[in-house]
């Protein structure tokens, strides 16, 4: 199985946390990442992530690969959305399951972290207003491209 | 140093930009670094290289990759997962 | 309504993330502890937790308090199991929203650092052997209080 | 120093050596410091204080707290939640 998916339809986090049950992790980290009803002060009503697939996975796996490697846990997984997403949706989740709490938490950072830097994923916000734009990437000068 | 054909795809912003979603360009280009700066030049966008990525024939590589006559690049905006 | 809880029967993730979700928190931290299978070479089979409710509860709203003080975040819940749990049972359960994951992450494992060296919360583990013991803590001395 | 009288509430693993979960005692002693190297003592237990909690009367309190006659005292032994 691979250890990040990229998904159409809404991630369930019950479904999600059963891919890393393990009798011999006691300790279990996730991240869910919520769209948000702002950004950068602009009230956001819906979003769209755009992703390419395969390299998105293949640098998914890497990540995670990296992650098993770096810190003593278990098992990780990972699925983003790509699509249309409402408020309140679920836009990326992260597990891991660990024998002890510290690496997990290490890990699940670290997965996030690399994840909304690395795949290549866009957002593209729509606005209250009428307009949307590109998000741009965390860490770029903080100037979107606002389209009307 | 000779044209080269390459198929270059774009993605969100730059595809906005470009117009299209995929086109073939014959080029003398050496690098992807190369390819960027002429894209860059003329979609007129101000993202720098160290915002951006490159893949070509779907593997992400670096700025420094030599291209070769029948490449497709994969030309990717700055990325906004999560 | 109470940051912190002692429940009796099972823990659900996806009810207790309903207590912490915020239009305006975009990332979401969670830790769940569960029921392992071995403890110090080991093999439990099933264990209970006995809790002093009052104090422990007091203290955990301490807890999130302290996290809420000291960390950017938006809200903070935590629920801990008392009585008999089998393996891979949902013993204790922290969340954290947070308009940016950092703190949430940071929150997150304050939270369960204190929960487990401040409440007064004791488990007594059975093994396959038929002996059961009290659990030390953590940070104590390596040695159990075994008991045929 | 007159004796006090005290109830003294055991959990878990103090609770397991006392035989009871509460009993009265009457004893001399100044503070929650005082009672634990007594019970200590009595109960033949290892754990140092600074393993240990103390409340009295449901308030989380340290082993320098005074006590009073009628006062309730929580013994609890190390702590293992999570």
């Amino acid at each position: 199985m691979s250890s990040l998916a990229i998904r159409d339809i809404a991630l369930d986090p019950s479904r999600l946390t059963q891919h890393l049950v393990d009798s011999h992790c006691g300790g279990f980290v996730s991240f869910e990442g919520w769209v948000r009803n702002h950004n950068e002060g602009k009230a956001v009503v819906r979003l769209e992530y755009e992703v390419y697939t395969p390299i998105a996975v293949s640098e998914g796996e890497q990540i995670i690969a990296e992650a098993m490697d770096r810190f003593e846990i278990g098992r990780a997984y990972c699925e983003h959305r790509e699509g249309e997403l409402a408020l309140g949706d679920l836009a990326v989740w992260v597990g891991v399951a660990a024998a002890h709490r510290g690496p997990a938490f290490d890990a699940c950072q670290y997965i996030i972290d690399n994840v909304k830097t690395r795949l290549p994923i866009w957002k593209k916000e729509h606005y209250e207003n009428g307009d949307s734009g590109w998000v741009n990437c965390e860490g770029c000068a903080a100037h979107g491209h606002a389209h009307g | 140093m000779t044209e080269k054909n390459l198929t270059v795809r774009y993605f969100a912003y730059f595809r906005d930009l470009a117009g299209t979603s995929e086109e073939r360009v014959a080029l003398v280009a050496a690098t992807t670094g190369d390819l960027f700066d002429a894209l860059r030049e003329r979609l007129s966008f101000d993202e720098p290289r160290q915002h951006c990525k490159v893949a070509v024939n779907d593997v992400l590589t670096d700025w420094q990759h030599s291209l070769a006559d029948g490449d497709t690049v994969l030309l990717f905006p700055p990325v906004a997962g999560g």
